[in-house]
């Protein structure tokens, strides 16, 4: 049995930058891996290959030993793997509940028929799915700020929702793009406590960190990406007192 | 209205006495005309015509000591703004009878008119489908479709054997292009080359240039905008054949240009006396150009049905208007004419553009 | 009052026009001044088909009118997906005045620059629609069937996610939504409404020419809805009934027949600057 | 013969929209605006000429003073309309409208004043004929050809050898950038939208001119121009010329093949194409 996720031979360049070098690495089931290096690295680039807003110039994804290079961005939502973004890139006009139906898959009443000539189940089916969104909100613990406008929401709550959504989609492998950046520690702490849940309910993660602290506190296993190449591969403890890494991450000792 | 009253008008038909006003109210009539967009040009001359006959007769005291107000709406030339003014005059003002200019508009509100009886006015558009189009539709000039026969006869009779046309792509030109392959077809000529110009562009250079270029010895033209345009292109370009179309032709400035020289065309007999031209001139600071003239004949019409229907005692509604014209039947304003059918016959004349004039070739008479 | 029935007719003919445009420009946010050669079709459509050897009847007319509308908006708007916004701009303009030469010259199909007249009247179950009067409560039907749509998709998931499509799709496609699909269904939608607001147009005058289908009534689509407010339905209504009022309302400020055209369509135009400077989101609308 | 002739004044037509063009890709490529209310200032420059004409000015004056004028009208525009909007952050929408409806003020507030005849111009030279041979062209046609190459020639070495032209070219290429630098974005599009008012009016005097003044002309000429723009790449000055030409003579040699109500239909119909196969243009200027 091959692994849960397995990357190969990603390789791809924009114009004269060569963001991906031949890098490959396995993803497994129910861990929560950490995905480090310095900026420019090409870890969002591996985000982007993975979940489809990217082709690569050569190499390939695999999920559950299904090839999923090549599929839209949906196709690669309902094969399990949902993203988020660096900028959160929610919808500041709706509300934090409609943000996390937006991911709920299959609701009825997407589509102009459905929704005009059976309004009375289209009402009946929302009903259920708001009740499965309030669900997931109060799983990350934004049930009281449901109908507030993301606008009014604050950085460490939006944060939280960018999350709710991506759980929302039902996915089991979760791209979460630095989800610690720039919060207090009193937010930081509840969006730690938030990944081990989630890793409690049998997801796995894969999580873009600057944060080392953080990285030390929930990481089963660190990918350390230099210039789209995975130098190393390992516990978190090992990889971070490497100094040879050290040097390359922070010019200079720890 | 006091019996007095009228006996005085009818007694001092020569005379001028402004009436007492007691009683005498305003009788109003409508206008629906484009006096904005493509058509603002014609349709603005439209409402000076028939507004300086009425001020006229106002001068005079207005008809039977009723003075006579005209309500002007602009339609854009588009229907459906049309069928908003027709029914807002009607319903409002209870208009008798509305003065209408383009084909399309006229063609949308005809139904309308004879649901309603209202009298439908129309002395600039041409389109052949105006005919039949509604009994309460009075058209004071004759289809282009009269005219064509007329020149087509005239210019195959010249010699002429082989022809391009030259068409506006809009209704008048359309119909008028169909009209020529018919007429100059049984006139015995071969129509080699047609080309159409869009309405308001006055670039003609390309269509004159492919017209040429078939070799025809007379061109047949429709437009009703930009012919001083047209002419100067032709003579820019050294064309050799001869140009032929109808009454749009009767332009002033095209006229006064010697570009047109050589320009042959039928022409409505119809032309204000100067004094009337040179009152004109000095209201608006216009020439009293060929639509004007029109809608100051056409209004003059109506007026003098009016006077019949009140002389008569009658109310002022559609179907009096109707009626009486039609017993009037003959009507001798700017221009003879004669309502055997709800469009008006009249006298045509053949005309020549020569250094600066429009000079009579040849006088048709009403057969 | 014939008068006012007209123009309540008219107005409700535009409401649904208005809902059209509003879909796609307000709440998708594919800027189109081709609306009226759409609305064109749908009334050249169930002209000819009430006009023909064997004449169908109104409702099944407007039917097939709606579908040829559907598919044409959905090719007229594919474009808007592959061009971005400027350039789709002048794609517009461009779709608009083939559409105008195409109902121009066309004859034996549109019966060209003279139009259409003689359409005969609808009849509905049975029922033949005359007067004016019966013709409002038609369109009051048909437009208040049309806000009722409209309502519902905004209602429903349907709503939820063109808006978010307007705000980012890229988010929306990452959350696993197919944004093409919704953007051509509601572009599918904008057509079906377009073209029954040109049935209704065809029956009600009797009469079409290409010059009500021209660039100047997309522009004036395009701008009930702003004035009117985007993006809502609120916006739909009230635009429409407002800018048709507004040409009645002028001529009875009695400025010197001469000039009074321009000045109203100076007038027009003045209003458009002002609300786009001082109130962009119009009278009730969201932000454009 | 024929195909010479419709060339020739194909290219004559080429020439004056591409000074349209040129003037337009200058305000589009640098501010981002859709300015349709260029469209305004191209007919207005016309008809300020003709009233100096009537009014028996002095040739040269009667064709710089409109210049000024329109220069003046177009900063003013940007200052008091676009500027303002800018500000309030509108979308592009909100300013497409705005301009489309300055647009509809100018040509309004001259159908107004000049009422919506076709005016001629109270000239003699210009309709004068000259021969090359089998190909025909009036004193105007001639004068629109030289003025319109000295109009390209000029802006080209505007944008490239001046400093202000430099500095323009440097807002267009980067926005946000040009924001935080000392180059004030605000000012610079004051400058560009002058100068594409200037230029705007040479052809806004010179093929009424030769064809007659309406109220109503400027539309088609402005959006063909906008077709040559983006066929030619936004911000090609180059591209946007050279198209001009091509769709101009193309839309004339059309006639050959096909009955002229279609020729608008064909400068549209190479438009759409071009959308859906080449977006970006033929000249896709360097970023």
């Amino acid at each position: 049995m091959n692994a849960y996720m397995q990357v190969s031979g990603l390789d791809h360049r924009f114009g004269g930058l060569h963001a991906l070098q031949d890098c490959s690495f396995t993803i497994e089931h129910g861990r929560i891996t950490c995905l480090v290096g310095p900026n420019g690295a090409g870890k969002t680039t591996i985000f982007n290959v993975i979940t489809g807003f990217l082709q690569p110039d050569e190499g390939s994804v695999a999920f559950r030993d299904r090839r999923l290079d090549g599929l839209r961005p949906q196709a690669i939502v309902h094969a399990g793997i949902a993203r988020t973004f660096q900028n959160l890139r929610l919808f500041a006009d709706l509300t934090a509940l409609d943000n996390v139906m937006i991911g709920i898959a299959g609701q009825f009443g997407e589509e102009p028929i459905g929704a005009i000539f059976r309004p009375l189940h289209t009402a009946r089916a929302q009903k259920r799915r708001r009740h499965e969104a309030l669900g997931t909100l109060d799983h990350v613990g934004l049930a009281d700020r449901a109908h507030d406008v993301v606008r009014n929401l604050s950085y460490g709550e939006q944060k939280l929702l960018t999350v709710a959504r991506v759980l929302a989609t039902g996915a089991e492998l979760l791209l979460l793009d630095e989800p610690a950046s720039g919060l207090s520690t009193g937010a930081l702490d509840a969006v730690m406590a938030l990944l081990r849940r989630l890793q409690g309910d049998g997801k796995t993660l894969l999580v873009v960190e600057h944060n080392t602290r953080v990285v030390q506190q929930i990481a089963d296993e660190v990918l350390f990406l230099h210039q789209g190449h995975l130098m190393a591969q390992g516990t978190p403890e090992r990889i971070i007192s490497d100094p040879a890494l050290a040097e390359i991450y922070f010019g200079g000792a720890l | 209205m006091p019996r007095v009253c009228i006996g005085l008008a009818a007694l001092a038909a020569g005379l001028v006495i402004t009436c007492a006003s007691a009683g005498a109210e305003t009788i109003r009539f409508g206008g629906i005309l484009p006096l904005t967009g493509p058509g603002a040009l014609i349709g603005t001359a439209e409402m000076r015509g028939v507004q300086f006959a009425v001020d006229q007769a106002n001068a005079k005291g207005g008809i039977h000591g009723n003075q006579i107000e005209v309500q002007f709406e602009d339609n854009q030339a588009k229907p459906d703004q049309s069928i908003l003014s027709f029914n807002k005059l009607t319903d409002l003002q209870h208009v008798a009878v509305i003065f209408t200019g383009y084909s399309g508009p006229t063609l949308a509100m005809a139904p309308l008119a004879t649901r309603k009886k209202v009298l439908l006015v129309n002395a600039g558009a041409q389109a052949d489908g105006l005919a039949k189009a509604s009994p309460y539709l009075i058209n004071t000039l004759p289809t282009i479709g009269g005219e064509i026969e007329v020149i087509s006869r005239w210019v195959a009779g010249q010699g002429k054997k082989n022809a391009g046309i030259l068409f506006e792509n809009g209704a008048a030109g359309m119909a008028g292009r169909d009209d020529y392959l018919k007429s100059f077809a049984e006139a015995g000529g071969t129509v080699v080359a047609q080309e159409a110009t869009q309405f308001g562009q006055t670039d003609f250079r390309p269509a004159l240039l492919k017209i040429a270029d078939a070799k025809p010895d007379v061109m047949l033209v429709v437009i009703t905008a930009g012919l001083l345009q047209m002419a100067q292109e032709y003579k820019q370009l050294d064309l050799k054949f001869t140009v032929a179309g109808t009454t749009f032709f009767a332009d002033p400035s095209t006229i006064a240009d010697p570009s047109s020289t050589g320009f042959v065309h039928t022409q409505l007999r119809i032309d204000a006396p100067p004094d009337l031209a040179a009152q004109f001139k000095a209201k608006y600071d216009t020439d009293m150009e060929f639509f004007a003239k029109q809608y100051y004949n056409a209004a003059q019409i109506v007026l003098a049905t009016l006077d019949k229907v009140l002389a008569e005692g009658k109310p002022v509604t559609g179907e009096t208007m109707h009626n009486a014209l039609f017993e009037i039947r003959r009507f001798q304003g700017l221009i003879p004419l004669e309502f055997k059918t709800n469009t008006a016959s009249v006298p045509m004349d053949i005309n020549e553009m020569r250094d600066g004039k429009d000079v009579l070739l040849k006088e048709i008479k009403l057969e | 009052m014939d008068f006012l029935y007209t123009y309540i007719v008219l107005a409700e003919i535009y409401v649904l026009l208005g809902l059209s445009t509003n879909l796609l420009v307000g709440i998708v946010g594919i800027f189109s001044v081709s609306q009226a050669a759409v609305f064109g079709v749908g009334a050249y459509v169930v002209a000819h088909l009430m006009m023909a050897a064997d004449p169908l009847s109104f409702i099944p007319s407007l039917v097939i009118a709606a579908a040829c509308c559907v598919a044409l908006n959905i090719l007229v708007t594919l474009p808007s997906l592959r061009v971005s916004g400027d350039y789709f701009v002048v794609t517009s303009f461009g779709i608009q005045l083939l559409a105008t030469a195409v109902f121009i010259n066309w004859t034996a199909g549109t019966g060209g620059a003279n139009g259409l007249p003689g359409i005969p009247p609808p009849d509905v179950f049975g029922l033949s629609i005359e007067t004016t009067q019966q013709y409002v409560m038609l369109c009051t039907a048909a437009s208040a069937l049309g806000c009722l749509a409209f309502w519902l998709i905004m209602r429903a998931p349907f709503g939820r996610l063109l808006r978010a499509i307007r705000e980012d799709e890229t988010a929306v496609a990452a959350a696993g939504k197919n944004v093409l699909r919704a953007k051509v269904s509601a572009a599918a939608l904008a057509g079906a409404f377009a073209g029954t607001a040109g049935g209704l147009y065809a029956t009600f005058l009797s009469f079409i020419d290409p010059f009500s289908f021209d660039l100047d009534a997309s522009i004036l689509l395009l701008t009930m809805i702003v004035v009117g407010g985007a993006r809502t339905l609120a916006g739909s209504i009230v635009g429409p009934f407002l800018l048709l009022a507004l040409p009645q309302v002028l001529t009875l400020v009695d400025i010197p027949t001469t000039i009074a055209a321009a000045a109203r369509q100076l007038i027009y135009g003045l209003l458009l600057i002002a609300f786009m400077l001082f109130r962009p989101q119009g009278l009730a609308g969201e932000r454009l | 013969m024929l195909a010479l002739q419709l060339l020739v004044t194909g290219l004559v037509t080429g020439c004056a929209l591409g000074v349209v063009a040129i003037s337009f890709s200058l305000v589009y490529a640098t501010a981002k605006i859709f300015h349709v209310a260029h469209a305004g200032i191209y007919t207005l420059g016309g008809y300020l000429a003709w009233s100096l004409m009537v009014w028996r000015v002095p040739l040269p004056l009667a064709f710089l003073l409109p210049i000024a004028a329109c220069t003046a009208l177009g900063a003013l525009m940007q200052s008091q309309l676009y500027a303002r909007l800018a500000r309030r952050r509108a979308t592009h929408l909100v300013v497409l409208i705005a301009s489309l409806g300055t647009l509809s003020v100018i040509q309004n507030i001259i159908a107004a004043v000049y009422t919506p005849n076709i005016l001629q111009f109270p000239l003699d030279w210009s309709s004068r004929m000259v021969a090359f041979g089998p190909v025909r062209l009036n004193w105007t046609q001639l004068l629109t050809i030289v003025v319109s190459v000295a109009a390209y020639a000029g802006t080209m070495w505007f944008a490239h050898r001046t400093i202000l032209g430099k500095r323009i070219r440097a807002v267009a290429s980067n926005p946000m950038l040009a924001d935080i630098t000392r180059l004030q974005p605000q000012t610079v599009y004051i400058y560009v939208i002058a100068i594409a008012s200037a230029l705007v009016c040479l052809p806004g005097i010179l093929v009424p001119l030769d064809l007659g003044l309406q109220p109503y002309n400027g539309v088609t000429p402005l959006l063909t121009a906008t077709i040559a723009m983006i066929a030619g790449g936004v911000g090609s000055i180059t591209g946007a010329f050279v198209l001009s030409l091509v769709i101009a003579v193309l839309q004339n040699l059309s006639l050959l093949v096909m009955p002229g109500e279609w020729s608008i239909g064909v400068t549209f119909f190479i438009f759409v194409i071009f959308m859906l196969f080449r977006p970006t243009g033929l000249f896709a200027a360097a970023r």
